[in-house]
């Protein structure tokens, strides 16, 4: 006993840090904060990444150079591994690990600020191939053809045979955990097998397979009692905005109707991860501030010969669902819900297409070169130039230029959804149709719809100028002449090229220059940029959101994400964006309180409780509204989704995504066990089997059992009883 | 066990002993009560003799014939007891095993199909979801819950009472023979499904309709009818577990743990009480002097009875097999009406709890709910009235003497009932369901201790007693035990890897 | 229950019945049936209802057998074929499995 | 691989004990009850010691602490089973079905033994098993990956030192010989002190002196149940 109380003592020292964990979380550290790369279907193929319902299991090999990734997929030993690869290296290794996958557990792929990346896009290289209009020439499949997104993997649109994991920057500290783990264990590569191997485990299993077709089948049919659903088509929410009411007007004379389109979303490779700052966001905040503009600009008294309906287009990045959906109903003649336009009835269509790519190359210099492309049509070349023209010499104050290019190749944007379902006005030129890029042969942004198209891409960086309880924002001179901003900043940028276009669009319906002095603010562009880019914890979606929904805290610190998502749940983004558009171009009534707003039902307008500037509530009056942006292959009766014709993607079902890390073990402790554990059994089994078999001869002297006594039956009961 | 049954087995015994010695089996009363005065005195110098007993014992055959009453006097009662115990240790044993089995069974499920461990349904008649964050809420909760189950299983009683007061089986038989069917078909098929999700394995509507069928037939045959023994009790373990498995997924989190302990304590008063509901079925019975509800007794006899007697030896040739034969002496044929009459309710007593759960737990309009459940409850209630009443019967040691063969048999050996084996069941699977193994080992362990126990005060008492409050109390304190106090402990010290 | 207990006339009686019941598309019943009375069928001193007894455990067991082997060929080409057969495969399926064709 | 790792540490630690089990005791009903009842026993003994470790939080940290008092209830337990046992060896004599029980009357003690040390063997692996079929195993932080196959080694050792203390602690109950008790309680003591030593993964350490303690306790339990060396011998020698 005392000499154990010594002992106890000395052994204290070291107990004192023991804590009581349990056993799981010493073996697995799980990753967090990773984005899995997922699966999406169209009519014919599945596209994008799947585990195995266990998760994909593998040692963990760091890649730090091409070799690395040549050693794993050729003479790695204790494969499959995971290969943890930063972006930087990740266009240089993929092909590789598509082309000889066997090897390839999973991809564990990390932003690491330290590395530039020089490209990092998954979409094709001609993004919506298989929907372009007649006449583009851009094939992704030809090795020496055109290209628009030439550093495209076009890994969104093909079947992965491995999970992907991807890390953002803010989570490196996971990486550095992998790569202590990595360095312990796995550093000698040659000598792997038959070693613990630190390895990794990503899980994002997905329930859909094979194609769309097969999936909402699936989805269809369920087991009695418990459904399943494997796959949801892609889908949200298009925004449009008419400048003027067209409730009013009456069915003959309608009156034309100029539209002005740019798209919402974009997309990527990984669930949740999807600015895409320089593919779609710089386009919509022009469209954004160019209604706010031509709003402020135009007098509401008047009435004018022409229409102007802006619209934010969704699901543009998966074979244009969005402008499909509008082309589709428009051809319907059932767009938009109120006095439905006919393809006739639209002489212009203005698209904001992909423009910020140039904007980080041109950050010193005020000038932006934009690009506007047309089709080539011979008859309303005039049409088109006389536009082009206004807008680019109002633009050239600004040091702005615009190149006009007309081609039938033209770059991905929704004038291809019109081209080919509007077919008989795009070609006759009754559509006239133009598309403003600020790139001409090929894309500028080398990161078009991935993970990396964040706001560094564009070179934002956020101001943070108060804004009034009033919604004032600080005009463009007064912005430039106190040097708040400097002129080659791109929200001053951007607010010029809004104001030009309104101008443009103002001498359209009015047939008379602008006069006045409204101009797009940068200090808006400003917050808008913010918003969209970088928090939604902003300014304006504080002011934009409903009034009724609860104080700021329900808005997430992080950008909204611009995938368009499942058709079945509609995303924020949309919404956030008509409710600007409304907050901007509305008719406010603070005076009204909500219950009424809500009451109010005007068919021309529809009425909005929004937070307004000074957070009290505000009644807003607008002719904003939302349109469903799902694809018609699944609106139309028994449509044939193998025929390619409209936007197919369904998006798979998943459970769970996690990825974890740990040490696997070598089994030479399951050998050393199983030997022991054999021996130790024969010999007890032995032992206790003679023994007892012969224990009469071995235990001579045996302490013989006491009582049985005569009385032993009372003492039993006794015994019993007690 | 009683005197009359044990003096039973005590001529077992020596009718075997004597078969062993290759004598010939049937003699008079008379020789037996010498034997058992001479045993008495040999007994103690020679384990021998004991020993050619008790191995005949071990492997005792024949069905006890009707008994004489106790001959041997105090001296007999002595003998008795020893033999009662000796009794009572192989038929602990013989309900360990499949309680166990029951658990594993259970506990296996719950560890490879989160299925019945994720809550989403709950059944109608517990209206109150435990969704509140506060753990206030959540008791009061899970109490009104278990209060609410309770009410409407005593109201079922009280309607059983009625029900068979007036006399009217065949209400009951039909409506156990159609729950039986429901649940075999559709409780069975909800596993199967759930399993093949579980392990992502393609399965054609053919073979699981074909499979369906079969098993379920053959389940309604070997429960209702006649079946090898070994298939029934699959069949009956299977369905208890399934019917835990039900209560384990359909029951909120509370709710649970409160409805094991209402219930024990209802069992409690429901046996122990004079004005006691199943009491009073159990006497009833017995003015009619006839097995309380063959729905009742029989459903574990059939199982534990003969799971009890090994195959039992060809004492009385021809003389109709103990169990089914009874109750239709004269003229037993599958075939004719009442016969099956009275023997189908013998399965079933132990069926139709799952059923009527099974029924309850499926997605169906609340009301269906509760009834099913309500049935469910009466059900798992009479299963335990008949766990106990045999030791109430054979506590009437006057029992006079051409007494029917039938009750002399079934009191034979410990019965209990299915409803204890599901709410063990039910309370080492929730355990198992929150993934650590020590809770899981202690219920187990506790629970087996408090049926040994039960079967202890059984014997000695003998007196109809509950099954279930020794078991859940003692699963219910070790389990919160295991959980609060002892898990900690138990990991620090696997995780330093200290061994005390 | 044990059969052991039973008289003869019942045994072929259940015996029998068993396999009359069994016809309805019930291996498993002949299964059963043929296993719980081999002993009886083939083990016991021979008496006279044994004759029959014996013929129905041979006829069940072959049936049993019968059925099993259909059954499991039948299992065997679905699980290999489901794939091909595309949609009337789903439509046959009771559970589709997740994540693969 | 990791599914291997959970069998082979499974037969380790418990393949030795189930064959006792199935060989002395699982066809004797009686043997099988004492056995589940020493089991419960421990059970009580390991909730006393942990609801004392969990009441003393300052030293909850100190496993050492939680330690000596699990040893210390473990034994007053050990006593508490000698006692009932003797209290019913002889209705549980008359009442077993086997008759050759009692015929050495430190049978009982094995048992019990036995099932005090399966108890407290489950008590310690099962959850370590149950980690030990994932697909990782010890040595991201701290720790290597022979973690599961030392503790199944030790479970093995402490099973079976708990049924030779058993043994000898109730034969020393029987001839009040304190040496007996005294070790007994010594060696548990030593035993779950060496047990510290594993945190420095001084394995072969801790290991090897447990397994010479546990050589040592099986002789002398040996001796106490009447055997001798000579007696062994002659076993296989003398055939009848």
């Amino acid at each position: 006993m005392k000499m154990y109380q010594l002992g106890v003592l000395s052994f204290f020292c070291f107990i004192a840090l023991s804590q009581s964990e349990r056993l799981h979380e010493q073996i697995y550290s799980s990753i967090e904060g990773g984005a899995a790369c997922f699966r999406r279907l169209n009519g014919t193929h599945q596209a994008g990444c799947s585990s195995t319902d266990k998760g994909a299991v593998g040692p963990v090999l760091m890649i730090k150079e091409i070799n690395d990734a040549l050693w794993l997929t050729q003479n790695g030993t204790a494969g499959p591994y995971i290969a943890v690869v930063s972006t930087a290296l990740f266009h240089d290794i993929i092909e590789e690990f598509m082309n000889n996958p066997t090897n390839v557990a999973g991809i564990l792929v990390y932003e690491d600020a330290y590395q530039i990346t020089s490209a990092f896009t998954h979409d094709s290289k001609c993004p919506n191939e298989y929907s372009s209009g007649p006449g583009s020439t851009c094939s992704s499949s030809e090795p020496e053809g055109f290209v628009w997104n030439e550093k495209g993997t076009d890994l969104m649109r093909r079947d992965i045979p491995f999970p992907m994991f991807f890390l953002p920057e803010s989570r490196i500290e996971e990486i550095k955990k992998i790569e202590e783990c990595y360095q312990r264990y796995n550093l000698d590569r040659n000598a792997h097998s038959g070693k613990p191997l630190c390895s990794v485990q990503l899980h994002s299993f997905m329930f859909a397979a094979v194609d769309t077709v097969v999936c909402l089948r699936r989805s269809a049919s369920s087991a009695i009692l418990t459904p399943t659903k494997v796959c949801d088509p892609l889908g949200d929410q298009n925004v449009y905005y008419p400048l003027f009411s067209r409730a009013k007007e009456n069915k003959e004379a309608k009156r034309p109707v100029i539209l002005v389109t740019a798209r919402i979303d974009t997309a990527s490779l990984f669930d949740g991860i999807s600015p895409g700052a320089a593919s779609s966001v710089v386009g919509m905040v022009t469209l954004l501030n160019t209604a706010e503009v031509l709003r402020s600009m135009i007098p509401m008294s008047k009435t004018y010969g022409t229409n102007v309906i802006f619209t934010l287009l969704n699901g543009e990045a998966f074979d244009y669902i969005g402008s499909q959906k509008v082309a589709y109903d428009i051809s319907r003649g059932a767009w938009p819900p109120i006095m439905p336009l006919s393809p006739t009835d639209i002489p212009l269509h203005i698209e904001l297409g992909q423009i910020g790519g140039a904007l980080l190359s041109h950050r010193d210099e005020e000038s932006w070169p934009l690009y506007a492309f047309t089709p080539n049509l011979s008859n309303n070349v005039d049409k088109v130039s006389e536009f082009v023209n206004a807008l680019s010499s109002d633009l050239k104050q600004y040091n702005m230029s615009l190149v006009m290019t007309a081609t039938d190749n033209i770059p991905p944007s929704s004038l291809h959804s019109f081209r080919r379902i509007l077919k008989n006005v795009t070609e006759s030129g009754s559509l006239t149709e133009i598309l403003i890029a600020d790139h001409n042969a090929q894309f500028t942004n080398m990161f078009y719809n991935s993970a990396l198209d964040d706001y560094t891409k564009i070179g934002f960086d956020y101001h943070n100028i108060t804004v009034g309880s009033d919604g004032i924002f600080l005009q463009n001179d007064e912005i430039l002449a106190k040097g708040i901003m400097n002129a080659t900043e791109i929200q001053v940028k951007i607010s010029r090229l809004a104001t030009s276009l309104a101008r443009t669009l103002y001498k359209k319906i009015t047939d008379e220059e602008y006069t006045g002095a409204n101009q797009a603010s940068a200090h808006l562009v400003d917050e808008m940029m913010y918003c969209f880019l970088r928090s939604q914890m902003c300014r304006l979606l504080l002011a934009a959101d409903y009034g009724n929904s609860g104080g700021t805290e329900n808005l997430p610190q992080k950008p909204t994400p611009l995938y368009v998502g499942v058709s079945a749940y509609s995303l924020t983004a949309p919404v956030f964006a008509g409710h600007m558009l409304a907050l901007f171009t509305g008719m406010h009534f603070p005076e009204l309180n909500r219950t009424t707003c809500d009451r109010i039902d005007k068919s021309e307008f529809s009425y909005l409780y929004l937070k307004g500037w000074n957070n009290t509530g505000v009644c807003i009056q607008t002719t904003m509204n939302f349109s469903q942006a799902i694809s018609p292959a699944f609106v139309e009766r028994d449509y044939d989704y193998a025929s390619g014709f409209y936007s197919t993607w369904t998006e798979s079902v998943w459970q769970t995504m996690w990825a974890r890390v740990f040490v696997a073990a070598s089994g030479n402790g399951a050998l050393a066990a199983f030997i022991a554990g054999a021996v130790a059994t024969a010999i007890a089994a032995f032992l206790t089997f003679w023994i007892q078999r012969n224990a009469q001869r071995i235990f001579i002297n045996a302490p013989t059992g006491s009582l049985v006594s005569t009385d032993a039956t009372t003492g039993i009961l006794r015994t019993v009883n007690c | 066990m009683s005197n009359s049954s044990s003096s039973d087995t005590e001529e077992a015994n020596e009718n075997t002993a004597l078969m062993d010695g290759h004598i010939a089996e049937a003699r008079p009363d008379r020789e037996i009560a010498e034997r058992i005065a001479r045993k008495r005195k040999t007994k103690s110098d020679s384990q021998r003799s004991y020993g050619t007993v008790d191995h005949g014992v071990s492997s005792i055959h024949g069905p006890p014939q009707p008994s004489s009453a106790p001959v041997a006097g105090p001296s007999a009662d002595a003998q008795i007891e020893e033999l009662e115990l000796k009794y009572g240790a192989r038929h602990v044993i013989k309900l360990f095993v499949p309680v166990t089995l029951c658990m594993i069974v259970v506990v296996a499920t719950i560890s490879s199909i989160n299925f019945y461990s994720v809550k989403d349904v709950y059944l109608a008649y517990t209206p109150f979801h435990e969704e509140s964050p506060y753990a206030v809420t959540k008791v009061w909760n899970a109490l009104a819950n278990s209060m609410i189950l309770l009410s409407v299983i005593a109201l079922m009683t009280v309607l059983l009472i009625v029900l068979y007061k007036k006399r009217c089986y065949k209400i009951i038989h039909g409506w156990l023979i159609l729950s039986s069917l429901m649940l075999l078909f559709l409780f069975s098929y909800l596993y199967i499904e759930e399993a093949l999700r579980a392990y992502n394995i393609p399965m054609d509507y053919i073979t699981l309709v074909f499979g369906m069928w079969n098993f379920g037939v053959m389940g309604m045959i070997v429960i209702h009818w006649k079946g090898p023994l070994r298939l029934q009790q699959a069949y009956l373990i299977f369905i208890a577990a399934l019917m835990a498995l039900v209560f384990i997924k359909y029951l909120p989190e509370w709710t649970t743990w409160a409805v094991l302990a209402v219930i024990s304590i209802w069992d409690l008063v429901a046996v122990l009480t004079p004005k006691g509901p199943l009491r009073i079925l159990v006497e009833t019975a017995q003015e009619r002097n006839e097995p309380i509800f063959p729905a009742l007794i029989y459903s574990s006899t059939v199982m534990y009875c003969l799971a009890a007697t090994p195959p039992a030896g060809a004492a009385g040739e021809g003389e109709p097999p103990a169990r089914e034969l009874r109750p239709l002496v004269p003229d037993e044929s599958g075939e004719n009406a009442p016969v099956e009459n009275r023997r189908s309710p013998s399965g079933d007593a132990g069926f139709d709890a799952e059923w009527r759960a099974r029924a309850d737990a499926h997605p169906a309009p609340p009301d269906a709910h509760a009834h099913a459940h309500a049935h469910a409850h009466v059900h798992v209630q009479r299963l335990r009235v008949d766990g106990t009443a045999p030791a109430h019967y054979t506590t009437r040691v006057e029992r006079p003497q051409q007494q029917p063969a039938p009750d002399m048999d079934e009191e034979k050996g410990v019965k209990l009932g299915l409803g204890d084996f599901i709410f063990y069941s039910v309370l080492v699977g929730k355990a198992s369901s929150y993934g650590d193994w020590n809770t899981t080992l202690a219920c187990f362990v506790a629970i087996l201790i408090g049926l040994c126990l039960t079967l202890l005060l059984l014997a000695i008492l003998k007196k109809a007693l509950p099954a279930l409050p020794i078991s859940i109390t003692f699963g219910l304190i070790f389990y919160f035990a295991t959980r609060c106090v002892v898990k900690p402990f138990a990991d620090a010290l696997a995780a330093e890897q200290v061994f005390i | 229950m044990d059969l052991t207990r039973l008289p003869n006339d019942k045994k072929l009686q259940l015996c029998r019945w068993y396999f009359k019941v069994g016809c309805l598309f019930l291996p498993f019943v002949w299964a059963v049936n043929a296993v719980w009375f081999f002993k009886e069928a083939f083990m016991k001193p021979p008496y006279d209802e044994q004759k029959q007894i014996k013929k129905y455990v041979m006829m069940s067991g072959v049936g049993a057998l019968a059925w099993g082997v259909a059954l499991a060929a039948w299992v065997a080409v679905f699980q290999l074929q489901r794939v091909s057969w595309g949609e009337a495969g789903d439509s046959l399926s009771f559970i589709v499995p997740l994540g693969r064709a | 691989m990791t599914l291997a790792e959970f069998f082979s540490c499974s037969l380790l630690a418990f393949g030795a004990p189930l064959a006792m089990f199935a060989m002395t005791i699982a066809n004797d009903p009686v043997r099988i009850i004492i056995m589940i009842a020493a089991a419960f026993c421990w059970l009580l003994s390991f909730l006393l010691s942990s609801l004392v470790w969990y009441a003393v939080v300052p030293l909850r940290s100190y496993l050492a602490f939680g330690m000596v008092f699990a040893v210390i209830f473990q034994e007053a337990f050990r006593y508490g089973m000698y006692r009932l046992l003797r209290k019913t060896e002889a209705g549980l004599k008359e009442i077993s079905e086997n008759h050759e029980i009692g015929s050495n009357k430190l049978e009982m003690a094995y048992v019990s033994g036995l099932g005090f040390g399966v108890m407290s063997g489950a008590f310690a692996l099962v959850n370590v098993l149950a980690d030990s079929v994932g697909p990782g195993t010890l040595g991201l932080r701290n720790g290597t990956e022979y973690f599961f196959v030392t503790s199944a080694a030790m479970t093995l050792c402490m099973i079976l030192l708990n049924t030779f203390w058993s043994v000898i602690f109730f034969s020393g109950c029987d001839e009040n010989n304190y040496y007996k008790i005294g070790w007994v309680i010594f060696s548990h003591f030593l035993v779950s002190s060496l047990s510290f030593l594993n945190r420095q993964e001084l394995y072969a350490v801790t290991i090897l002196l447990s397994y010479i303690v546990l050589i040592i306790t099986a002789v002398q339990a040996y001796r106490c149940a009447g055997g001798t060396s000579k007696s062994f011998i002659e076993s296989f020698t003398v055939r009848s």
